[in-house]
């Protein structure tokens, strides 16, 4: 994959290849020596000898900026998300995480009802500059660890949604989440993670990105074409821009150039950017882990409905998890995650069709 | 040392609690008639009875303390300071109101009074009031939060979660129950099998404590050392405040659900007459000043009403702002 | 707007006219009658000179059917989402509901990572028949109290979702719920309730349909076109239904004839009737009072773009509220919540363009 | 009444129980070795330490009553008694497995044998249980649901919520809470300022109890207790039984956030050994016996395992199946 992952973060003079964990560690790491007040806040995520999350990711970070600032919680999800955004309204800049996505149901009115909308009841006095990260995918953990759900939040008005899909954007995005005022869900994919650490999954892919020494960022709402190409449009996010990067590769051997957007942040959406590919390929297939029903896909392929239509050649078609909860068999998930053939397959039906 | 307030009340501090009593209380009449007349949209859930605790508590307050309310926070607004004019211009749905009327009578406060918008999910200011307080703690201020919330929300798992860790890490917060033995037509009785809301205190390992609610001096004692306690590092307290609201849940409801009597009952323990009678007795106050403050009062409820007639109404396309910073 | 009424709920002899709220609450005694299993449980449902609910809804049935049955929550929407789950499991059928819709959020996990689930976790060994009711829409309460909710149940396999605009269909299609083995999630419009009882609403939508005496079940997965037009399809739900008959009249006077359709659920959804529909009349515009960015009406947008796209004369556009919290202000939320006038405008752009 | 069963285990019993308890750790470790030869997908949460808890709970079950469980259910189901052929080809993700292969580790168990799958969300099977357990008492069946979960879910808002409705309806329902003093890595004591679990139940008005987890006769003898009170009427009861897992919180965590002499001392109180000793000073059991278990126990793993490596992989597209009953 790491040749596809190089054409994705644009390797840097002066970067060192780090994995997703490391780039996200190295974020956390500069805007806590940056800011006193960024703070970190969730389960397991400091603990002397733990795991640094469920993921790694906070590994080593109490270490240097103590348990005042490395907080970790009992297990209540909806109560230190409240928490969190209490203490942004205080003036912190709290990162908070749950150790999957899944669980974010349980704090999903503090973040619906509470965090999206303070700054909207209160008239705009208020600001609500917290993060609330989320691991997201199936990884045979079954149906309350795999699922993806940048949609259910792509849809609260009040909420910004991140998702990269390799260690650069990663590192860019989430200090950019941490430095703005707006409330973000900032999604991470399990099996972008990088094997560093215990946390190896099956099916993991190693994306090992060149990311340069110190401050960069970058802006929500600005999606990127990881692959040019003429004749459609790939949009996708975190584990999905990988798959199709795949099959445009396979694509272009028989003779289809697809051009892969890579999303990057759900809310703000790159509008201008999708309008300005779709016009082009004229034709437009989203591909995405999330269940079709409903997914961010339909958002995008709404979108493109109303203002593309004169430019389409074709329909436009979705590759997504079909309508059912996450499947624990092995066999039965990689049929339920979108594959880099049915990608093939649905680009085919469209462009022949 | 953190600055803490006397314990004794001087008597230009009794006489100016005596007439915010009166005047949330005013506030909330002249609310019900205008609304009455259909001059304000929506609905309002009145604290009429309640004021006692809406005073004393924010009495024992300090200028960037934070106060966090529910549903019913009109008391609890005027308590702490907000003029009553922006909070009569947000329930007309005007642009000078308090929340620039995107927030409406259920999201009354102003962060820049130390209140903030009301939360009108039951329970859910209770873990952003803990959270605020940890940014005190945590930026070495001398302050503390205060969350108003009724028995009713006693039985919300954010209740659980928010105490919790509010006490696990000794947060400078109190977590005030204004116990008005209902939650909507709902008796606390039914939905609970201890006697007293602050009984639950024990399961956090904090001080619990149920005093009269309907007692302004009180009130103000239990929170002041409560929050003496927190200031000083001592963690929370869960304080459960006896109280009745004396009208209906919301104004759609006439109450049938509870036994006349009861009110009755509850009526005779007006905590407006309670604290007129103490001041009265110890000559503090005289029939005079009583009338005196009443008219103060109405001129400035006059002026309220007036400033939120002449206010301009927002623009409709000014719904779409105020969602994102950036 | 009887008039229109009457056309979405076709009067059936030994019929009366009733109330949304009095057709819900004879389709309840209906189904209490008729099954000892079937149970009710919320806030403020039975109490003694109670409200019967937030909205009147089952007032009068804990006299009839006793508090065994009609059973008085605390304020506990996580907690009892879960019972009424569990009660499920055990082999009741209860019907519980939340006082406004918003606070469905609170008992998010329980819906959509147990109640949506526990079917699929045991490998079709259980049954989850189990209803929700939920309160939605704009009427002056504010952000925490006027949301509409169905994209985020539509997203959820495992769930059905119910969205009735009328007496008629209320009826039947929650009869319809209580009947089936998967859990419902039964949406109903704040201001389509009617009159009876104290809560009379600015704005509310008199609809007395007329409903026939006793039983009668509609299907899930039946839409119904409400008017039928030859020159754009309306699909809408709930108080959008009524606002589109409205515009369709409006339209007619200038020689377009719309198609009313009315999804009455969105899952399972009848896209075949959809796609008839939209293959018909070539144009296709939503209408619905959800957040624009995600809502129900994106996945309506993104099937037809994919399945229709050959009959597609001119873009698909969505009528919705914008991507904000919703406002107190009537003069603000009269301009959040679609008006008749904001589809006449959009229909003549999509017919016009 | 409801039947109740002996409160003076049999030898046969005892026996019965000796074994389940082996079959437990065996079942464990054998689940172990197969994991670590990748021969076994996802991860798993394994309970070696905590048999008494799950066989002294279940052998105070009837057949109709329910058992709900955690992400940790692995003994809870062996004790439960679901032929472990049937979890063995779960976690082999065959189609012949408890749940057809869609469940997996976290999601073990079987319905038709008295035990919800598992709940893999903390706390999240507390109301299921409860909700039951009113099926139970509105359909006036002498049935129980017994629920385990963890320390750590004692911190979730659902654990209030249920817990408080099952105490104000009186339901027959156990909340077991297996306290093995941490939360995946977190010491229960830095998330609770309460010393023991069981003493929230005050905070609902039921009794709460802790006793030995490690003593299976005892987690018997107080679920038979409890139990009896429920099918009786006596409403629901808060026991938490002390207890230690010996491994890891998950297969990837090798636990260096638990002091050695921690771990070393608890081994020292092994439930297996405790009970094996017991049983020989009274000379229910010998050598010989122990001997026959542990191969007879062997015999079943390996047919296990066996059925389980025979059985078929369910269809990919059998994926689509089992969303919805119609
Ligand atoms: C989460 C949630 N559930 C239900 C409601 C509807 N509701 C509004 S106020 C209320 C009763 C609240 O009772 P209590 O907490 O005692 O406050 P009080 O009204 O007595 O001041 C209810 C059920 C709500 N606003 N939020
Ligand atoms: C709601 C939720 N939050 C977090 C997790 C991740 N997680 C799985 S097990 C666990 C620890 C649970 O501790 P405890 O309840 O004591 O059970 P134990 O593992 O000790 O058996 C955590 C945090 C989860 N599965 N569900
Ligand atoms: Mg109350
Ligand atoms: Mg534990």
């Amino acid at each position: 994959m790491s040749t596809l992952n190089e054409m994705i973060s644009k390797p840097e003079v002066g970067g060192r290849k780090l994995s997703i964990v490391e780039a996200l560690r190295e974020a956390l790491c500069e805007e806590m020596r940056r800011d006193d007040r960024v703070i970190l806040i969730g389960e397991d995520i400091g603990v002397k000898g733990g795991f640094g999350g469920a993921f790694t990711v906070t590994l080593g970070l109490a270490e240097e900026f103590g348990h005042d600032r490395v907080i970790d919680t009992p297990i209540s999800e909806a109560g230190f998300a409240g928490i969190a955004t209490g203490a942004a309204l205080g003036g912190l800049r709290p990162v908070a995480d749950v150790q999957y996505g899944d669980f974010l149901f349980l704090a999903m009115d503090q973040l619906a009802n509470h965090a999206a909308k303070l700054r909207y009841m209160s008239g705009g006095k208020l600001r609500v500059p917290m993060v609330m990260r989320a691991p997201i995918g199936a990884t045979t953990r079954g149906a309350q660890h795999g699922q993806s759900l940048e949609a259910f939040f792509m849809h609260v008005p009040g909420l910004k949604v991140a998702c990269p899909s390799n260690p650069y954007d990663a590192k860019g995005l989430l200090k950019t989440a941490i430095r703005m005022d707006d409330p973000v869900i900032f999604f991470e994919h399990k099996l972008l993670y990088g094997s560093k650490g215990s946390r190896k999954e099956v099916g993991g892919v190693e994306v090992f990105g060149t990311v340069p020494e110190g401050e960069y960022l970058i802006p929500f709402g600005q999606a990127k074409i990881v692959r040019p190409g003429k004749d459609i449009t790939l949009v996708a996010n975190l584990l999905m821009v990988h798959k199709s990067m795949q099959a445009a590769k396979i694509l272009s051997e028989s003779g289809i150039e697809a051009e892969v957007f890579d999303v990057r942040t759900l809310v703000p959406f790159d509008w201008p950017a999708l309008f300005e590919s779709v016009s082009k390929t004229g034709r437009l297939v989203i591909v995405e882990e999330d269940n079709l029903t409903g997914g961010w896909g339909a958002e995008v392929a709404a979108r493109a409905a109303d203002e593309c239509i004169g430019f389409l050649q074709g329909p436009i078609r979705r590759v997504a998890a079909p309508d059912t909860p996450v499947p624990f068999a092995p066999v039965m998930e990689n049929f339920y995650v979108p594959s880099v053939e049915r990608i093939v397959k649905t680009v085919k039906s469209v462009v022949g069709g | 040392g953190p600055f803490m307030k006397e314990a004794v009340l001087t008597n230009e501090r009794k006489l100016a609690m005596y007439r915010r009593m009166r005047l949330c209380r005013m506030f909330e009449e002249r609310v019900n008639s205008l609304f009455l007349q259909g001059r304000m949209p929506g609905t309002i859930h009145q604290a009429q009875g309640q004021e006692a605790c809406a005073v004393g508590v924010c009495e024992a307050l300090n200028e960037n303390d934070l106060l966090t309310s529910t549903h019913r926070p009109h008391e609890h607004a005027v308590a702490r300071g907000i003029p009553v004019k922006y909070l009569m211009a947000e329930l007309f749905a005007k642009k000078t109101g308090c929340c620039g009327g995107k927030g409406g009578s259920m999201h009354m406060g102003d962060p820049e009074m130390g209140m903030l918008p009301a939360i009108a999910i039951v329970g859910g200011g209770i873990p952003l009031a803990a959270g605020y307080a940890l940014s005190f703690k945590y930026l070495k201020k001398p302050n503390i939060a205060a969350c108003f919330f009724g028995d009713g929300a006693a039985n919300e798992g954010i209740f659980h979660e928010a105490i919790n860790m509010a006490a696990i890490w000794d947060l400078p917060v109190l977590f005030i129950c204004e116990n008005n033995k209902y939650g909507a037509s709902t008796l606390i009785d039914t939905v609970m099998k201890v006697k007293t809301v602050s009984e639950r205190a024990t399961a956090y390992g904090i001080p619990g404590k149920t005093v009269d609610g309907n007692d302004v001096e009180r009130v103000y004692q239990a929170t002041l050392e409560a929050g003496n306690r927190a200031r000083s590092g001592g963690g929370p307290t869960l304080l459960e405040l006896e109280t009745y609201r004396f009208a209906g849940h919301s104004r759609s409801d006439p109450g049938h659900y509870r036994p006349k009597e009861e009110v009755a009952e509850w009526k005779q323990r007006d905590p407006i007459t309670l604290f007129e009678g103490a001041c009265l007795a110890s000559g503090l106050l005289n029939e005079k000043l009583i009338e005196e403050t009443r008219t103060s009062v109405e001129i400035e409820l006059d002026e309220a009403v007036a400033f939120a007639e002449a206010s301009p109404s927002p623009l409709p396309e000014e719904c779409l702002s105020d969602v994102y910073v950036e």
